[in-house]
């Protein structure tokens, strides 16, 4: 008589958008070391649910919002996604925010039927695809494409490469990019670590890397860490060459004198003074409007999409979809937002075309755009 | 002078003092003899302010100490030779004896004082360097009256200063507070050893679980039968 | 003597920094002998009692319990050997009440294990009870059967160190080291208290050994008394002897008319001496 | 008045009943559905808690030495656990989950065992904040170490991800099961801490010298208590594994283990019962505070400085709440308050004799001081 | 660059991160060596002490004053925080409580100082002005960071002004005395609330000068960075010898030089077994090691019972 203590029964029905209002639930991490990242998307789903519900909501039903934080804590987390799972108006889950959060939330996703969009997940090991999606790419394929961005475009010959092991984001992108570049055929003189993706100093390991000779540094790590540290630090040493990094990048803050941020460059979802893409400047221009005048980064671009993604989905998916038709119209959709145009692949990752962006003193201006490697 | 008017002290449930009037006139030597129990250290760390009195008052030269901040009581001219010596382990010897001095707005005697009670305890001054903590017993004792010493106290509370004491030191504790006292310092004496005591006090008064049973001249507490079989030790 | 000594002690001594704190110490204690240890203040008695129960390592010299080799062995070790002391400024497990601390001295006599103790077996009970029972009975010689129940930190202090000197026979020993049991009684206890040691000596045929300033006791129960002084011992031999030992009158005793600060003086230089060699001068104000 | 206390023997049957009767609403709501997955998986944090904090508290509260260091023995039991359940499923054999559950959990919580005795023998030489800052240490050297053996991470063994939150591992832990494991590892506990052994380690709290002046071996004693301590947490651990489905590294950290001191001193040092009570509370008191949206940590932590504040012995102090005594209480009208305790631990130590003459004089004695606090 | 070189260069790697860890051990260790209280919410002194750097270096700049005076304000802001954490949470917890009951207090203080800061400034990184651009010395092809020498000078001089105050001036012995003994310092005279919340206002003080001279080398805050930097000062700390002055200046510089040169050099010691990733790790095991040779740290002073 144990079926009552299984923590697998899917006791709660699957929940269907009933009444003029839909709920959606998110998950961010709000309070701990991560919870700029957090607050950041929960900005961007804040934003987007409020664009849509000012043109009218979805079918005439206005979108609620259920925001949870999980501080980081994959039990935390995992008590939030039951608690939105055991609410039946809740039609789809936002997030979690980060990746160790959202693998703990993975197989709950699976288990109570509960779609859910991570939109910054980025982590290879996480069981997406059954119940669980996400806006970003993959750990493993931005790795790759900065490879074959060193490779083919900088034509650089000696790169190195530093991450954080603690970080599953860092370490993530960082072996897939050692991994890519050794393909490519290019020489990774130096492989540095660092115990944590948040620590303050790297002057020890960017001076092996300075010593190494190597023109191109890939050093994976966010925004807050690569500003302030890593980038001052390695030009403080006297290193010259690139230095490039993943999405983690956008929204980097400059400190002290700015020509140290020439050649740096990150793969991103979108570049800011892209014309071509009226989202873009649309999302920008809402966004500095809402938030006086702040510029939003990516964690803030996904999360936006996120909610559209889900728009797009129960639009297909009709009136009173139920939470598993939702599923079912967002696996494998195709869409289009401000972070690229991209369907979803049967492991409910995206397949975007990836924007390389450079600092020129200061700003990020758009460099290039490297097309999906279609495997 | 020292005036307890109808003092009452409890810890949590415990009574350890009930409703006791005791009174040191100035430049007297009076003893507190009473039995393991009586209340006689819970007297003393009240007026010197260490615990809270319950109900009563403590006059001591027109101060109320229980409305005296403790660590003002000293610079009234009272030190306190504290039961369990309570030395500054981790100090010195000589520091711990400069501790004593802490109160005195002028540190020009110091020194002088120092050599005092130098002469008074020979050994200390040999162990001057010595960490307090690792000090004998009795070495520890006599830090702890040289300390009070060092304050220019005219009244000093004593909890049992001869105890761990060896019987010559004994000797020279009692010389010493006679000394003090010639010097008109006043002394309130809680003492085991309760026939050199009440020898060498003005007055006495016994405790008896918290309650004063007996009091009056030293000399005819002595020869009290009573007194004799409870304290002295037939 | 024909049978063993139940301690036998040879050329004992330690360092501590520059100063000798005990020198040359030897003693032999025979079966239920009530042998007194006594000297000025920092002659070294308690550090004797250290070095007996392994809490100091001696630098030199050795010393047997029973025939059995004893330096160098840990201080649980020494107790089990069947060493037990009291301490000078009194450890008592404070938080627990008056019988658990001698419960706890008991524990070797227990014989339960773990299991036993989990699943409450009747061998659990049956000792737990005996034990509880042979705790009162010890409790009853020093009159603390009433405060069995007390937490041990409320006790007047008397009592603390008679609960210590009872935690101590718990352990079920040959030799019991009494450091300055009467300190801050008054005579009338000591009196009672000299009754318990009688008492214990007779009903457990142990051998003790005291340290105590308090000579109406030592002069009464001691058989032999030996004296320190500067670590060294000083004289040794029957109560009246020692109480009329010029040396030990000078140095400990006292007579009323101080002749001899003197020689304490001369004695102390040399201690201090020792003491420059050490390395505490930082506190040197 | 001696019969009015219950006998030693009737008071073990109430406690009995007491489990029963709770185990029945545990399985009344969750049969019912009136408990939800939400509700159970709080349910199940809570175990995950107790067992934890109790056996801390076994190491901080009744043996005194301040540890920071259990989440890295809980997360050893859960790698433990976890690899050794994938590992079973891919070798292919067939096994009960139930089965596979105790097994993995067992083998996990040895295994942390073992690197408890190895971490406490030499630790244990320390005292309070070294001991705090060394144990601090060994949790955080567990964690970079886990971060970088690839069979921990990614989906493990030998298709493993260094540096990756280790996942899909079979969620097998049942309610019902984790609850009786919950309940026995209290029950251990409370009749080690109320035996020979657990007065053996609150004297060494209290003295160590003395304790060894009473031919107690204190370091073997605080060794055998740091490796009950671990062999639960990692218990915890392998529980908490199958429970989650998915691990990470960081968990080992000191900020998780300082949660869990946290809990044992807000329950109240060296009492059990008051672990479970703020293991409980601690637990859902976050979840509890949601309706403060983006202020819950920031209230968490005003109720946390309050509470220590106002009541810096915790919950219960050292005070053991006990059923049979609560019934004693109520039935025979002993009055309240720290003194009627006392009595009626008298009462009952005189009634029932030995054994729990020791474990009511304690709580005798705890009771006193609650009533000085009161 | 010749391996002696790139050596060197290491250690002043190291000793840059070393000399602020040092900084922020110097006020750990006043707390603790005076009332015996890990202040865990040491690190978020330093975080408040960078917060009112970010905000008042503007504000003085419009005076016309130079950066670095934003270290006064600091300052003042730190301590009065500091006594008032003392005041209100510390001290009844320590009338009524043990020493487990303060150092959780600290911890839940930690957490609400963080929690706080972030509801007041937000969860993200806030980057601050340039406080003083302090020129980089170069010596042939090594680079040696001014703002290395400056915090480490800082170091000495702080190190060297509080050992002389606590051993030699008067408020210095009482604060020992009551470290010691409470009661018999009530007896001396000396007003022992007075002197740790004076304790408290110091080692708090001392907080945001470890803020400015982290803030030079590292500008930039965030409401969780005393977490991290709070830990390894407080490991500085415990090396050196918790409670020891001039053990926390040591400890501090020898966890930096730890740090880089495990960074720099495992990997080719191990021959890639154990890489620069496990540096934290190691920082822990050498720190085990230590206390296991010297149970009370690099310079602590054992603590000797008296049996
Ligand atoms: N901190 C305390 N908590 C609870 N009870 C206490 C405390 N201190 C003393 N008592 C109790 O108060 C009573 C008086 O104790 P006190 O120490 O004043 O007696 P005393 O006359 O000094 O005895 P002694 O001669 O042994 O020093 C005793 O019953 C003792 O148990
Ligand atoms: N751990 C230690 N470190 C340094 N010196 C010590 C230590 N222990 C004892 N001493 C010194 O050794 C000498 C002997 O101390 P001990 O305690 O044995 O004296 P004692 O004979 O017991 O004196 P008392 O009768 O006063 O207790 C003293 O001078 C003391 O200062
Ligand atoms: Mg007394
Ligand atoms: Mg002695």
């Amino acid at each position: 008589a144990c079926s009552g203590g299984s923590m697998d029964d899917s006791s709660n029905s699957a929940g269907a958008a009933s009444g003029n209002t839909i709920t959606l639930g998110s998950i961010t991490t709000n309070s701990g070391t991560a919870a700029a990242y957090g607050e950041a998307e929960l900005k961007g789903f804040k934003l987007a649910i409020s664009e849509i519900n000012a043109k009218g909501g979805l079918n005439g039903k206005k979108i609620k919002l259920e925001s949870m934080d999980d501080k980081g804590d994959a039990t935390e987390a995992s008590n939030a996604f039951n608690k939105l799972a055991g609410d039946n108006s809740v039609l789809a889950v936002l997030g979690p925010t980060i990746s160790s959060t959202t693998a703990a939330v993975a197989p709950l996703a699976d288990q109570s039927k509960l779609p859910a969009i991570a939109p910054a997940a980025t982590s290879d090991s996480i069981a997406t695809g059954g119940y669980l999606f996400r806006t970003c790419f993959k750990d493993s394929y931005q790795g790759e494409i900065a490879a074959k961005f060193a490779a083919e475009t900088l034509k650089v010959k000696k790169v190195a490469v530093l991450y954080g092991t603690g970080d599953p984001y860092s370490s993530g992108v960082g072996k897939a990019f050692a991994a890519a570049a050794k393909k490519a055929g290019l020489d990774v003189v130096d492989e540095e670590n660092s115990s944590s993706a948040d620590d303050t100093e790297y002057s020890s390991q960017l001076q092996k890397i300075q010593a190494s000779g190597a023109e191109f540094l890939y050093a994976p790590y966010y925004y807050s860490v690569a500003g302030p540290y890593i980038i001052p630090q390695a030009r403080a040493l006297g290193y010259k060459g690139y230095v490039m990094g993943p999405d983690g990048y956008d929204g980097l803050k400059l400190t002290g004198d700015k020509s140290q941020y020439d050649k740096v460059l990150y793969t991103t979802h979108y570049s800011p003074d892209d014309t071509s893409n009226s989202k873009v400047q649309d999302f920008i221009k809402s966004y500095k409007k809402a938030n006086n005048n702040q510029e939003p980064n990516t964690f803030t671009a996904l999360a936006y999409d996120s909610v559209y993604m889900f728009k797009q989905a129960y639009e297909k998916a009709g009136k009173n979809a139920t939470r598993e038709q939702v599923r079912n119209a967002i696996s494998g959709m195709s869409f289009s937002g401000v972070t690229g145009k991209f369907t979803l692949d049967k492991k409910g990752s995206p397949n975007k075309s990836v924007i390389v962006l450079e600092l020129k003193d200061g700003k990020p201006t758009y460099r290039t755009t490297i097309q999906p490697s279609t495997k | 002078m020292l005036d307890i008017k109808n003092l009452s002290v409890s810890y949590g449930a415990i009574d350890a003092v009930k409703d006791i009037s005791l009174h040191v006139d100035d430049g007297e030597i009076v003893s507190l003899i009473g039995a393991n129990g009586a209340g006689k250290t819970t007297t003393l760390h009240t007026i010197t302010g260490l615990v809270p009195a319950k109900s009563g008052s403590i006059m001591f030269n027109g101060q109320d100490l229980l409305k005296t901040k403790a660590n003002r009581i000293v610079t009234l001219g009272m030190a306190h030779v504290p039961e369990g010596r309570h030395v500054f382990t981790r100090m010195s010897v000589q520091e711990n004896l400069e501790m004593g001095a802490y109160s005195l707005k002028d540190t020009s005697h110091v020194a002088e004082d120092l050599d005092k009670v130098y002469t008074y305890f020979p050994r200390l001054k040999e162990r001057r360097r010595q960490l307090a903590g690792t000090l004998s017993g009795g070495e520890q004792q006599m830090v702890a009256m040289g300390r009070a010493m060092m304050s220019r106290p005219n009244t000093i509370l004593m909890d049992e200063p001869s105890m761990g004491l060896s019987p010559k030191l004994v000797k020279e504790i009692f010389r010493i507070i006679e000394k003090l006292h010639d010097e008109g310092i006043t002394v309130l004496l809680v003492e085991q050893n309760a026939k050199m005591a009440l020898s060498i006090a003005d007055r006495a008064y016994v405790l008896e679980t918290g309650r004063i049973t007996m009091e009056g001249k030293a000399s005819d507490l002595l020869h009290d039968e009573k007194v004799r079989k409870a304290y002295l030790g037939a | 003597m024909a049978e063993q000594p139940i301690l036998r002690a040879e050329h004992l001594g330690i360092t501590f920094g520059g100063l000798r704190a005990v020198d040359d110490f030897n003693m032999t204690i025979n079966k239920g002998e009530l042998v007194g240890l006594i000297g000025p203040n920092g002659a070294g008695k308690t550090t004797v009692f250290n070095l007996l129960t392994g809490v100091y390592k001696p630098t030199d010299g050795e010393f047997w319990l029973d025939g059995e080799k004893m330096n160098g062995k840990k201080t649980y070790q020494v107790v089990r050997a069947g060493i037990a002391r009291t301490f000078q400024n009194i450890r008592l497990f404070k938080q627990m009440t008056v019988e658990e601390n001698v419960l706890v001295a008991f524990n070797e006599s227990f014989s339960y294990h773990m299991g036993g103790a989990i699943f409450r077996t009747p061998r659990f009970w049956r000792e737990e009870r005996e034990m509880h029972q042979k705790a009162i009975d010890l409790l009853r010689i020093f009159k603390l059967e009433g405060l069995a129940q007390t937490q041990a930190a409320n006790l007047p202090y008397g009592a603390q160190r008679k609960l210590e000197i009872a935690r101590a026979l718990a352990t079920g020993m040959k030799l019991l080291l009494l450091d300055e049991p009467a300190a801050g009684m008054n005579p009338t206890e000591t009196e009672d208290l000299l009754e318990c040691i009688n008492t214990i000596r007779d009903r457990f045929g142990i051998a003790i050994l005291l340290i105590e300033h308090d000579m109406s006791l030592v002069m009464n129960v001691c058989q032999r008394i030996q004296v320190l002084d500067y670590g060294r011992t000083i004289a040794s031999g029957l109560p009246e002897e020692i109480a009329h030992n010029p040396r030990v009158i000078s140095a400990y005793l006292g007579s009323d008319e101080d002749e001899d600060d003197a020689a304490d003086e001369a004695e102390g230089d040399e201690a201090e001496g020792g003491y420059a060699a050490d390395g505490k001068e930082e506190h040197d104000a | 008045m001696k019969k009015s206390a219950l006998s030693m023997k009737q008071s073990y049957i109430v406690c009995a009943v007491g489990i029963a009767v709770l185990f029945g609403l545990l399985m009344a709501v969750c049969e019912s559905g009136a408990a939800n997955t939400y509700i159970k998986g709080i349910l199940m944090t809570c175990c995950i808690a107790v067992i934890m904090t109790t056996s801390l508290n076994l190491t901080v509260g009744v043996l005194g030495q301040l540890t920071l260091g259990c989440c890295g023995f809980e997360m050893i039991g859960a790698y433990s656990a976890a690899l050794l359940s994938k590992m079973i499923v891919a070798k292919g054999i067939a096994m009960d989950p139930t089965a596979r559950f105790l097994l993995t959990i067992f083998v996990g919580a040895v295994i942390a065992c073992i690197f408890g005795i190895l971490v406490g023998i030499p630790a244990l030489r320390l005292h309070g904040d070294y001991l705090a800052i060394i144990t601090l240490g060994f949790g955080e050297i567990i964690r970079v170490v886990l971060q970088n053996i690839p069979a921990a991470g990614g989906v493990g063994l030998d298709k493993g991800q260094a540096g990756q939150a280790l996942i899909g591992i079979d969620r097998i832990a049942n309610l019902y099961v984790v609850f009786w494991i919950t309940v026995i590892t209290v029950v251990l506990l409370f009749m080690f801490a109320r035996s020979r052994y657990g007065r053996a380690v609150k004297a060494i709290r209290d003295d160590e010298i003395a304790a060894s002046a009473s031919g107690l071996n204190v370091t073997y004693l605080k060794v055998l208590v740091f490796a009950i301590s671990a062999f639960f947490a990692g218990l915890a651990g392998g529980i908490y594994a199958q429970y989650m489905g998915s691990l990470t590294p960081a968990y080992a950290g000191w900020l998780q283990s300082t949660n869990y001191v946290i809990m044992v001193v807000f329950g109240g040092m060296g009492s059990l019962t008051g672990s479970i009570l703020s293991a409980i509370v601690l637990t859902i008191l976050p979840e509890a505070l949601r309706a403060f949206s983006d202020y819950r940590m920031l209230a968490y932590s005003v109720v946390l400085v309050v509470f220590m504040i106002f009541r810096p012995q915790g919950i219960f102090g050292s005070w053991e709440f006990s059923l049979p005594k609560l019934i004693n209480r109520i039935i025979y009208r002993n009055g309240r308050g720290g003194a009627a305790k006392a009595a009626i631990a008298a009462e009952s130590a005189a009634a029932a004799g030995a054994a729990d003459a020791a474990v009511s004089g304690e709580s005798a004695a705890s009771a006193e001081s609650a009533g000085k606090e009161a | 660059m010749s391996g002696f070189v790139m050596f060197i260069s290491q250690i002043f790697n190291g000793l840059k991160i070393g000399s602020v860890y040092a900084l922020v051990a110097l006020g750990y260790t006043m707390v603790y060596g005076i009332i015996r209280l890990l202040n865990f919410a040491h690190g978020d002194f330093i975080m408040i002490g960078a917060y009112t750097l970010m905000l008042s270096i503007p504000a003085l700049a419009v005076m016309g004053l130079p950066a670095w005076t934003a270290v006064i304000p600091a300052t003042l802001v730190c301590a009065l925080v500091g006594v008032l954490v003392e005041r209100l949470a510390y001290k009844p917890v320590r009338e009524k409580g043990n020493s487990m009951t303060a150092l959780i207090t600290a911890i839940a203080m930690s957490l609400l100082l963080e929690n706080g800061s972030q509801a007041i400034f937000g969860a993200d990184y806030k980057t601050v002005p340039t406080i003083v651009s302090i020129p980089t010395l170069t010596i042939g092809q090594l680079k040696i960071d001014g703002a290395t020498i400056v915090s480490i000078v800082l170091g000495v001089i702080m190190m060297v002004a509080m050992q002389l105050y606590v051993k030699r001036t008067k408020q210095g012995k009482a604060m020992r005395a009551v470290s010691e003994d409470k009661e018999a310092s009530l007896l001396m005279g000396i007003n022992v609330n007075g002197t740790i919340t004076l304790t408290f206002a110091i080692g708090s003080g001392l907080a945001a000068i470890a803020a400015l001279m982290y803030c030079v080398s590292y500008p930039q805050v965030s409401p969780t960075m005393g977490m991290m930097l709070g830990l390894k000062a407080f490991v500085a700390a415990v090396l050196g010898g918790i409670g020891s002055i001039p053990g926390a200046m040591v400890g501090g510089l020898a966890i930096g030089l730890i740090e880089s040169l495990t960074k720099a050099y495992i990997g080719t010691i191990t021959g890639g077994v154990i890489t620069s990733a496990f540096s934290d790790a190691i920082v822990f095991a050498i720190l085990i090691i230590v206390l296991l040779v010297r149970p009370s740290g690099l310079m602590g002073e054992p603590e000797t019972e008296k049996v």
